[in-house]
This record gives structure tokens, C-alpha cells and sequence, in this order.
């Protein structure tokens, strides 16, 4: 890190820092993700009792009001891990929703099992045909007495087999394209005619289709004003890339220090591999593009903290920047592993996976340097 | 492209062409040819090709190859890679049967290349070792000769289908205190020896492609002895020249942008604000295999006309992987938040997979090839090569 | 070259090897550009006399019958040597435009002075704001009588203050943006209400920018039929393209082995250049850069002497991957000779300069790639 | 940008933006004042600024610095280059002045730092010579003591703006028998002495910026040596490692991102294809200059808590030079087919150029900025000092 971190700050990261090294080594987290379930409720909860769950709400909701720079702690100690548990989706997306777009009583209703890590969410805003545009929305609840109706299907949600609770987007007016009339609603992972198909995630997560066949949800369950969702999504998204961004870069600081090391270590024709120039000025490059991301992940939350009008935009340009120079990293990081690096038993190929899963997650980065282009 | 086609060549083409669309294996289509197919099947097509008498374009006619012109090869191999036929067993008919026509005895000769002509052998290259990468001189697993036979230990990784394979052929070192590529010895050997383990690798993309194979003390009878011992560097080396065609890929790679082009336009449309960037990159990478294609076409002239090629394979490798690479990692971000799933193998389990067909496969295929530039001499060395060959340097 | 040439062919290209060579060196060059017309009557008679400005044209024309591939041989050659005099404009876009689009009467009256070398042509369609299309044109032709009237301005007309006559585009109906209604005339360098300002160009050139303010033009000098000069001044560019690829194809292969060769004599910390790995792979880069650029701008070449018809989407795939390969050579070929490639004294920052506005004529390489991947 | 000013330090970065506004003289404001401007018209403004006792923020007090805070120093530099002034002398203030302050004599101190300080004296650079590149260990100029004088005699070369300078600051060597780094002294020369020549490097944009200076016997008194004999490349080093700040030229880049922005804007409409490309782009430069600065506040920070910004020098000069380099070849093909003008030098003879004004110094622009990757240490050069400085390479 290189802003200056406050005192409660430092002591987030470090005990953040020493729980992962001594508990979630590499081969721990291969156990993990090789289990039935694919996620560790034990280590879960050791997160909560270290406080990361409640760490980036507001005081006023029950948290410790951490804000963006604490999740930008976490999120950049768990990227050099690789952690597998739900966290961004619990905590950043779902909590991040509920704090911001939440009324009182649900604020109050949620967040507590949040923090406490007793409750996991999942968000599904994507469909099969909406890239990454959350206007796209063909899922429908209609009003009904006291109780919205859903219908339709949402697509790659990940986390979804492993939450107790779902924020579903649905159209409640408008056309299928529409900016208006999207509105979030708080969903029974476990509903009736809520259907989910499981699949696994290229990078070892868990994640479903769903679909929603006329599945009722009480009028209160509705998050945020309705047909505002679009609004509330976008905010979201923002505070995700940021925790995204932070993320990939505590996973490219890791590729980088393993491909350094490995370059120092191993010969090849009677010679480091270290010693040739070409893979030299590759690893500069390396080093430029993670010295850069850090710069612009930490100007992002900070902006985000202080609530800068161009937040949003600025999110955009991270999200690409940051995308593109990660993408940069991982793949070189295979390249100069060589065979090695192609091999699933080593850690590389796994950050390589996760660094592709968070190039699409929320946009990837040409979706997102278009995005800023148009509000250059 | 500029090839001007002979009437006699256009009607071999023609010829290629009706022998693939009528006798091609339908079970062979399958999403991923080289990781979804058994053993018996990967066969199929391989035994068809035997039986026409086109199994190996290269070998010369009194060794089973069928006698072809150069521009018939290049016409046979640009047809069935259009086609996307998966190719016949490229280590036993492109590398080893070469290698044993060429310096093999007769006896070698008489017990091997009928049977890697019809499939009966299977055969995987015991190159590269732990540490060795692209440096295949450093070569450390050890054969010793004890009377009629070597006693061969070592470990050597990253073998292509060792896990079908019914012989191995090895770098093994004889001379142990002589310079790294003067003691090097070219052996066959049985895969059922006894003290031959394969062991799968699983690549990042889920696959089961290569694998470790363990020697320990296999007894190796002298007479799978290639050539000259101490001389199996130069058979290596002609091994490796022997690659030289269809490197560049152009099948593949238009086929694959064929299939990238959909997507985009079945997923993306038209006022997204990234189509015009999809449509920019694919239309970048067509004139790179354009501009590919037509070096090729260049090169084939020039070695009909008698004129060694040099170094070409190398830089048909280079661009070859950089095109694939790219249009990989396109179909990747053109099926959007389904690039999060992958297939799990074994395929056979015939595990849910989300979103629309064709993008089933996108993201192992971006992973996969990420080895492209890696395997076979990676493209760094490549640079190196053409910088030595053809610089000067 | 690669294709196998003709016994004409090869004879054609070993002669005007063995003029540029023997007649046509740097210093003669810099000389001839250095003179206050800025370029040589007597090379330009030379070359009429070794039949390149013949070579080109159909026998029917009175021409050598070499089509595309002569004209290939003809510019790869002058690449090589920066031949400053307007070949390029007089014969591939003039010539080339007269007989492709002019009546028997005007291939007549216009092609022989061409051929001999005593007519000097250039071709005006530019605008201040047309950017690279044909039909941003603004300048008007209005009938009268037997005469047409051309009023407006024509920009970067390279070539124009060594002309003898023109090719001016004027609008004859339609709006300023109209595909239709584009007409070309054969306009008289001297025309009374013809004014120029000359400038020089970054490659040592002459050009100007062209005022027509009621500029008389007899009828039988209109050029081609009446609003189809777009449909022309296109095939103009497929023509204009294959001649600019082989010319910057010259221009890289004399850039690739001036660094090679300097790399090879130029010591640093004690050792060559050409021993640094880096310099290695970018010189291979440079390599390949040019061995795809050959292939690509032959494929072209032997397409429109072929008449095929995805012509004119292949000349634009050409300009473009050729346009971004010959700038990738040029820029590094002046970045490894250091200090001494930015001096106005060595021949590679000519070579760049060149190459940068081959770049810039008849649309560059972005536009170009644009242009294909539409028609794709 | 994150840098959270104090309520003094906002109050100062108002007063500079006050002075620069009031007081920067309009004759300075030319198309490209690097090349347009006379001798005299370049010192205007570093007079102004000594006469305020700004014109050496990195000085300490004790010579004539303002004593600045390294955040003062900062917030001097943001402001004065986002307004596009032309940076006092570099060779004076930034480059010789420290390396007499810190390793002179007080004869040397009281004879040249006020005249650098009030630019009575311009300085110009005598390091590089003919094929040294940037291997600046390798002088050839050599320097033999005859009584109080040394004789020089030697070729220095790539010298900036000589042709206006008063002194050089010269590496000769004066021990030839030494290792390359052991034998070099650091001369400061007058250039009226007999024996100097200047001859103008015209430079492929046209411009007279840089010049060969010859040597040839002259007489240079001994007092006019730094420190010690044969200690010359420790200053010289020193001098290298004083370039630290502001080799990003986030200022510089700034302004001429938003003339592009603004050119593309006037000439190019939304519907042409290539529309999307430019925005494109400029967007991903925009990115790029804001990453680099937030790379610099960080260092900055860094920097005044105390912790040494290590090689973060280089990998500024890398990225900067790159992101302008990238601005200038965008502007150049935005203006279309005018990128085929160029001016003619000097511009004093008003010649013709064709185009909107907005184009005129584009193409000069585009090609002059080629220097940056190869002047001042080639970007492979400092891409070498972060492998070995940063990764232990």
C-alpha cells in the first residue's frame, strides 16, 4: 500500500494478512474448492469474527464504516489468495444494495445476518442476451395483492447454489430495453418455482441459471424504489468494480513476485532465465502495468470515498485499465512459466483463471473503456 | 488466393474435397475433437486415410506415402484442415516414421512404418523432461547398456497422449561426459515395458492432453536403437525440422473466425458501443491470416521451385499461434458473462453447461491455447531462431 | 520478389534497379529535392525513356501492356530509393484514371504525352474538411454553354505546382455529401482564375492548395461520365493503393537492412547492438512486418490485375495491415539508430517521413481497416 | 487527483496560478515554443521568474532555492506546465547548478550560481558524443593538463540548443589508461574560448534544436575542474539521478490530449467509422496519463514521508514518453491529409501553411517527439535499470 493507511486500517490488513497465511495457503484452498459444497463455512466464519463482513458498512447500519478503502483492503488480500468464499457477492454486491438502496427496516432486517456472516447473497441481474448492460431486462414481476410475481430466467449467477437469499432484478413496466421500470427485488434462495441449474466457474466458483416461474415475492421484498433498479445497479456496480480492480491487483502482485522468482530460479540453457533481456523488459512491463493498477485502484476507492461526481466514470476507465494490465500480467505470467505455467497443479494457471473471471464480471475491459470514451 | 490451380490440381482438389464431405466420421464432430474423443475414435478418421492410401503426404512413395507434389500436399493439407478433420497422428506419421525411413535399419523399418500407417501403433514423444523447456539438449534421463539392452531411467513430461500410446520414442542420454548434445542416443520403447508409468497433467483448461512418463530401469532391447548412439541429437533436430507444414494454421484459424464472426453477430448488436471494436479486431486478425495465408502460398512456390524455405516455420509458428491466440481470446469476450463457465471433463459425465451452444468450448480454447506460444519451441525461441538464421544476429 | 516474374518482368525491374542505382543515389536525391523546383526533369525523362511511364498501360493504349504488376515493380523500386518525382501521380492516378474512365478521343489526346514523359498530371479531389472520401465535395461545376464553371477549393494536392494539367473533382449535382453527382474534369495548371499556394511536404514534395474561382473548363474535358466520378476516383484508389503498398514495401526493406546493419556495426558498452536480445526480437518483428507486407501487396497486385472482385476490399486491407507494418518498421528502425536516426542527415528519417505520408494518401490505416471490416 | 491539500498549500497553488496568469509573457505564446522562440524571448519568463525567486524550486535557500516543501515543489510543477509555460533552462537550473553546489568550490559557487540564477549564463550539456548512444561512460573527449590549463580536445554531440549557450559542462576524459567510469573528469567551458565550434543538427522535423560541438585545443583553466580529477562520473551520475521530477510531463500531455479531443471533434463526424477509433483511443491514453499520475501523487507522497522513490524516475520517463508520443501521432492523423504539410524552419520567413491552424504543428510535432524514447536514456535503457534497480535482475 502506498497511501497512508489509518491505524484501524493497518490492523484490517494485517490480521486480514496473517489469517490467510496461516489458514488459506494454496493447497487449502484447492481443498476447499475440490469439496461438494466448493466453499468453506468454517472459514466464513473466521471472516466474520475478524470483522471483514461488517468491516465497509456505515456505523449508523451496525458496521465498523470501513468504507470503500476497507473493502479495498480485503479484497486485495484475498485476491492474492485466491479466496474462493463469497464475500464480493455477500458483502460488497448484496450488502453494498441493501446499505444504499435499502429501506430502514430492511436494512435493518438484512444487514445484521450480513455482518454477523450467518447470511449469503447472491445478486442476478444478468440474463442470457443482457451482456453487461443492466437495462436488458426480459424477467417480469407483475403486482398481485400484496405480492410481486416473477418470470423469466437469469443468467451466470454466481454464488447463487451457495446463498440463502437473491437480489433478482424484473421488469415491473417499460419495454425490454428500457432504462426505466427495472426493479430489484430480495428473493428466497429456495422459493417456490425458483429453479436453479448449477454449473461450476472457470475459476472454481459456484454459480446457476435461474429460472423464475411465476415465483411470489412479498410486496416488501421489493429494494429501492420501484422501477429504479437500473439507478441502484449502476451504484453497485461501481463500488464492484473497485473491490474488482483491488482484487486483481493483490492477484497480479502475487504472478508478478512468483514469475520474478521462478525467472531468478530456473536454468535453461546452462543460464537463468532471468538473465535474457526479453524476459527481462517483459517483467519491467509487468511491473509497470501492477505499479499502475495499484495507482488507479486506490485514486478509485478513494473517489469513491469522497463521493466524487465522477465516480462513476472513473470506475469505467479502472475497470478497463486495470483489465487490460491484469490480462497483460497473467498471460505473460503463463508465458514465462512455460509448460509449468499451463499445468493445473501450480498456483499461476489458477490466477490466470480468476483474472479472466474478473475481466467479465460487471463488464469487461472494452466494454468499459467505450463506456468512458462516451463520457469523455 | 494467387496459387493458380492446374486443371489437374483443381480436380485433386475437388477429389480432397468428396473424399472428406463423404467418408469423414460423423461421431468424430464432436465440440472439441482433440480432448472429447476416445481412443478408438480419434482412430476412425486416421484408419479411412489408410485405407485411400493418403495417410502420409511426406513419405516418399516406397515407404506407403502416396507420391504427391508439393502443391498436392499443401492443396490436401489446406483442404483438411478447412474441413477441420482432425489430423492423423502427427508424432507417429509426422515425426518418428520420418525419422526411422531415414536412419532406421531395415528391420526397424520392416516392424514399424506399416504399423504407424495403419494405426496400429500409437506412438507419443519422450522429448522433454522437468526443467528441460525449450532447451531439449539438457536432456538427463540416463540409458545404460547391459548387454543386449539399455537400462533406461528417467522422467519425461508433458507427453502428448501418452496415455493411448503403445510406443515412446526418447531422448535418452548415453554419454554422460560428453558435451550436452553429443551424448544424446534416439531409443524406442515399448509403452508395456514393465517400469513405464504415465501419469495424467491436467492443464488449466480442465483437459487431460499431456502427461508425466516415468522410467525406472525399463529394459530397452539394442535393437530399438535408432542410427548411431551418441548421434540422436541429429535425428532429433531433423525430427523437429520435419514440422515445417501447417504451422501457420490457416485452416484453423479461418474456421474458428468463421465461427467467432457468428457469435458476434448473433450477441452483439449493432449499437453496442463495443461491436464496432469486435468487428475492427476480427477484421485485424482476418488480414493477418490473409496477409499469412498469402506468405505461405509464397512459400510453397518457392519450394516447388527447389528453393529452401529457411527458416519459415518459425515465423509460420510465431504469427501461426499469435493468430489463434487472438481469435481465442475474441470468441472468449464475444459470449460475454458465459466465458465465467467452463465444461467440466470428462465430457462423457455430460454435465450442465449454461448459454448457447456454440460458446460451450470458448473458454477452454482460450485457456488451451494460451501453450501454443509455449510448446514446440516457444515463440521466443522462434525469434531467436529467425534472429540467428535469418539476421545474422 | 517472390512470384516468378516474366522474362519482361524481370527485365523491366533490373533496368530501373540499375538506373536507381547507378543515377539515383541519397545524395543525388537530396540534391534534386534540394533544387527550387524540387524535382528532376532529366531522371523524369529518364525514366520515360526506360518505359516506366509506359509500362503500365494496356497496348491498346499505346502502353507496355505490365498492368498492376508493372506498376508493383515500378514503386517497389522507387520506395527503395525515395524517388521524389510524381510517377505515382501522373502515371498510376492520372494515367491510370484517363484510361480507365476517359473516351477514346481524351485516352487519345492525353495518354501519349503521359507515356513519353512531356505531360505532368496530378489529381485533385481533396477538400479542407473531406477528410478521405470522394464525396465530401463541396467545389461546384456548373454548365455553360459548352463550358463547364468549377468554383470552390481543392486541398494537399500533391504534385499540383509540377503539373501540367490537373484531374479536378467539382460537384455537378446533388448535396455535399452525395455519392452521385461528383463529376471529373481535365483542368489546365494555367487556367486563368486558378490560383495555388504551394507548400512543401514532410517528404519532400511539392503540393498545394487550389482556389477555382470561376474557372472555365470546356465540356469535352470533363472526364468520365457526367456524377460518377466517385465510382472512378474508387477504382483510382484500389490502383493508387497496390502502388503506395509496394512503394512503402521498398521504403521498409531498405529501413530493415540499414538497421540490421547498423545494429551489427554499432558498439555499445562494449558489444554490438545486434547482440541485445530486445533489438534481436524487434528486428525479427520488423522482419516478419515486412515479409507479410510483401505477400499481402503482391496478393493484391496479381487480385486487380486479375480483376477480382473483392478487389477493392482487399486494397483496403492492404493500405491498412501494410499502413500499421510499415509504421511499426519505420518507428524502430529510427529508434535503433538512436541520435542518428532523428538527424536529417542519414537517409532512414527520409524513409519515415515517406512512409508516414504514404500513411496519409488516399486514407490511412485505420480508416482503411474500418472500410474492411465493414465490408467483411 | 487524491492529493488532499491543506488550506496553506491550496493558498499557494492559487498564488502560482495568479502569477503565471498575470505575468507570463504573451510573446511567448507561439505555435511550438520549443523551436519559435528567439534566445531572448526564451529568458523572458526564467527572468521574471528569478526576479520572484522562483526559477530554482530544488535548490535549498541557502543558494537561491524558494525553500519549497517537496509538495510545494509538486503543486510549482503541476501548475506551471498545465499552463503550457516553457520551463526555465534545464541545463542551468536543473542539471549544472546542483552538481556545483553540491561539489564545487566556493570560488565556483559565487562565480556561477548567480549568473545561472538570473540567466546571465546558459549552460548546454557535454556528455553524449559521436556513438556513445546512451553509453555515457564512453568519452572519447580527452582532457591532458599542460600547467594551469587543461587542452581538450574532442567531438560532443546531440548538444541542446548550444548555439545559444554561454558554457558547456563537458565529461573528458583526463586518465586514458583507467577503466571507462575511473578516468572521466567534469570540465565547465566557456564556449567563447578559442578552439569551440558549434555546428547546427538539423533534426527530421526540421528544427535546430540540437547541435555537434568540436573542441579542438582548447584552453580551459584548472580552476574550472569539479571536484576531483578522475572523479567526474560520480557528478555525472549525480546530474542523472537529479532529472526525477516531472519526467512524466503529466502538464505537458494534459494540454495536448485536449487540443486532440478538440481536433477530432472539428474534423472528424460522429458517423465517420474511424469516430469510435479515435474516441477510443483517446480514452485509453486519458487512462494512461491518469494511472501515471496517480503513480506520481503516490511517489510524491511517498517521497515526503521520507521513503526514497527508488528508479521511479525511469519507469515515469518510459511511460511518459510513451503516452506523448502516442498523443502526437494520434493529433497527426487527425488532421488528415494537412499531416502531409510541414512547416518550414525558421518561421520567421512566414511561409505558407495550409490547413487550420489547430494542424500547423502537428506533423512537426509527431516526428520530433520520435526523441523521447532515445534521448535522455533510451526507454530500453531504463527498461535495463528497473530489471537490475527494481527486480534484481
Amino acid at each position: 500500500m502506498d497511501i497512508q493507511l489509518t491505524e484501524e486500517q493497518e490492523l484490517l490488513r494485517s490480521s486480514i494478512q496473517r489469517f490467510l497465511r496461516d489458514q488459506y495457503d494454496f493447497d487449502e484452498r484447492r481443498k476447499i474448492v475440490a469439496t461438494d459444497e466448493g466453499w468453506s463455512r468454517k472459514h466464513w466464519s473466521a471472516f466474520a469474527e475478524l470483522g471483514l463482513c461488517a468491516a465497509p458498512f456505515q456505523e449508523s447500519s451496525g458496521g465498523l464504516g470501513g468504507g470503500s478503502l476497507a473493502t479495498m483492503i480485503v479484497m486485495r488480500e484475498f485476491g492474492r489468495h485466491l479466496v474462493i468464499e463469497p464475500y464480493f457477492e455477500t458483502v460488497v454486491l448484496a450488502g453494498g444494495l441493501i446499505e444504499d438502496a435499502g429501506s430502514p427496516e430492511q436494512r435493518e432486517a438484512f444487514l445484521p445476518n450480513i455482518m454477523d456472516g450467518s447470511a449469503i447473497w447472491a445478486v442476478a441481474w444478468a440474463e442470457g442476451r443482457s451482456r453487461y448492460d443492466f437495462n436488458n431486462v426480459t424477467t417480469t414481476a407483475r403486482r398481485q395483492g400484496d405480492n410481486f410475481v416473477l418470470s423469466g430466467a437469469k443468467a451466470a449467477v454466481i454464488g447463487a447454489p451457495w446463498a440463502d437469499k437473491l437480489i433478482v432484478s424484473a421488469r415491473t413496466s417499460g419495454g425490454p430495453r428500457d432504462r426505466d421500470g427495472v426493479s430489484l427485488f430480495v428473493v428466497d434462495r429456495h422459493s417456490a418455482n425458483l429453479h436453479l441449474q448449477s454449473f461450476k466457474t472457470v475459476d472454481g466458483r459456484r454459480a446457476a441459471e435461474l429460472t423464475l416461474m411465476d415465483v411470489h415475492v412479498p410486496a416488501s421484498q421489493l429494494l429501492g424504489a420501484e422501477g429504479e433498479g437500473v439507478v441502484a445497479l449502476e451504484a453497485c456496480r461501481d463500488r464492484a468494480i473497485a473491490a474488482l480492480c483491488a482484487e486483481a491487483v493483490g492477484a497480479m502482485s502475487v504472478l508478478n513476485s512468483a514469475t520474478l522468482e521462478y525467472s531468478k530460479a530456473r536454468k535453461q540453457f546452462g543460464v537463468a532465465l532471468g538473465t535474457f533481456q526479453v524476459l527481462q523488459h517483459r517483467m519491467v512491463d509487468m511491473f509497470i502495468a501492477l505499479e499502475e493498477s495499484i495507482s488507479l485502484t486506490q485514486h478509485l476507492s478513494l473517489s469513491l470515498a469522497a463521493r466524487e461526481p465522477n465516480g462513476s466514470k472513473l470506475a469505467s476507465g479502472a475497470k478497463s485499465k486495470v483489465g487490460y494490465a491484469a490480462r497483460f500480467v497473467a498471460e505473460q505470467a503463463v508465458q514465462l512459466h512455460g509448460g509449468m505455467g499451463m499445468s493445473d497443479e501450480l498456483n499461476v494457471g489458477h490466477y490466470f483463471k480468476r483474472i479472466s473471471s474478473i475481466n467479465i464480471q460487471f463488464g469487461d475491459p472494452a466494454y468499459h473503456l467505450m463506456r468512458y470514451a462516451q463520457q469523455s | 488466393m494467387e496459387l493458380n490451380l492446374s486443371s489437374e490440381e483443381a480436380a485433386f482438389r475437388d477429389e480432397v474435397r468428396a473424399f472428406i464431405a463423404e467418408n469423414y466420421p460423423a461421431e468424430m464432430r464432436v465440440p472439441n475433437p482433440e480432448t472429447d474423443l476416445s481412443k478408438e475414435q480419434m482412430l476412425l478418421w486416421h484408419r479411412i486415410l489408410h485405407q485411400k492410401g493418403w495417410i502420409a503426404p511426406l513419405w516418399p512413395k516406397e515407404h506407403g506415402g502416396p507420391g504427391w507434389s508439393i502443391t498436392q500436399r499443401f492443396i490436401f493439407e489446406q483442404e483438411t484442415s478447412r474441413a477441420g478433420t482432425l489430423p492423423p497422428l502427427a508424432f507417429s506419421v509426422t515425426m518418428v516414421g520420418p525419422v526411422i525411413y531415414t536412419f532406421g535399419n531395415d528391420a526397424q523399418k520392416q516392424k514399424f512404418l506399416p504399423r504407424i500407417l495403419s494405426g496400429e501403433d500409437w506412438w507419443c514423444q519422450g522429448y522433454s523432461e522437468p526443467g528441460s523447456g525449450s532447451d531439449l539438449a539438457s536432456v538427463r534421463t540416463k540409458a545404460v547398456r547391459d548387454g543386449d539392452h539399455y537400462i533406461v531411467n528417467g522422467h519425461k513430461t508433458w507427453t502428448t497422449l501418452a496415455q493411448h500410446a503403445d510406443w515412446i520414442f526418447c531422448l535418452v542420454r548415453t554419454d554422460p561426459s560428453a558435451k550436452p548434445q553429443a551424448g544424446i542416443s534416439f531409443l524406442l520403447i515399448d509403452m508395456k515395458s514393465p517400469g513405464v508409468t504415465v501419469r495424467p497433467i491436467i492443464t488449466i483448461d480442465g483437459s487431460h492432453e499431456v502427461n508425466d512418463v516415468f522410467l525406472e530401469d525399463v529394459r530397452v532391447p539394442v535393437e530399438n536403437l535408432i542410427g548411431e548412439e551418441n548421434k540422436g541429437w541429429t535425428y532429433a533436430k531433423f525430427l523437429l525440422g520435419n514440422e515445417r507444414t501447417s504451422m501457420a494454421g490457416i485452416g484453423r484459424s479461418t474456421r474458428y473466425l468463421e465461427r467467432l464472426k457468428h457469435i458476434v453477430r448473433t450477441e452483439i448488436g449493432e449499437d453496442d458501443p463495443t461491436f464496432g471494436e469486435f468487428i475492427k479486431e476480427i477484421a485485424r486478425v482476418e488480414l493477418d491470416v490473409l496477409a499469412l495465408e498469402a506468405t505461405e502460398l509464397r512459400i510453397v512456390a518457392q519450394m516447388s521451385r527447389g528453393i529452401d524455405p529457411g527458416p519459415a516455420a518459425s515465423l509460420f509458428k510465431i504469427r501461426g499461434t499469435e493468430i489463434f491466440q487472438r481469435i481465442t481470446d475474441l470468441t472468449h469476450q464475444a459470449i460475454g458473462n458465459y466465458g465465467l463457465a467452463i465444461r467440466e471433463h470428462p465430457v462423457s459425465a455430460n454435465r450442465f453447461m449454461p448459454g448457447p451452444d456454440y460458446g460451450h468450448t470458448a473458454t477452454e480454447k482460450y485457456l488451451n491455447s494460451r501453450k501454443l506460444s509455449i510448446y514446440g519451441g516457444s515463440n521466443e525461441i522462434q525469434r531467436n531462431i529467425i534472429a540467428k538464421a535469418v539476421l545474422g544476429l
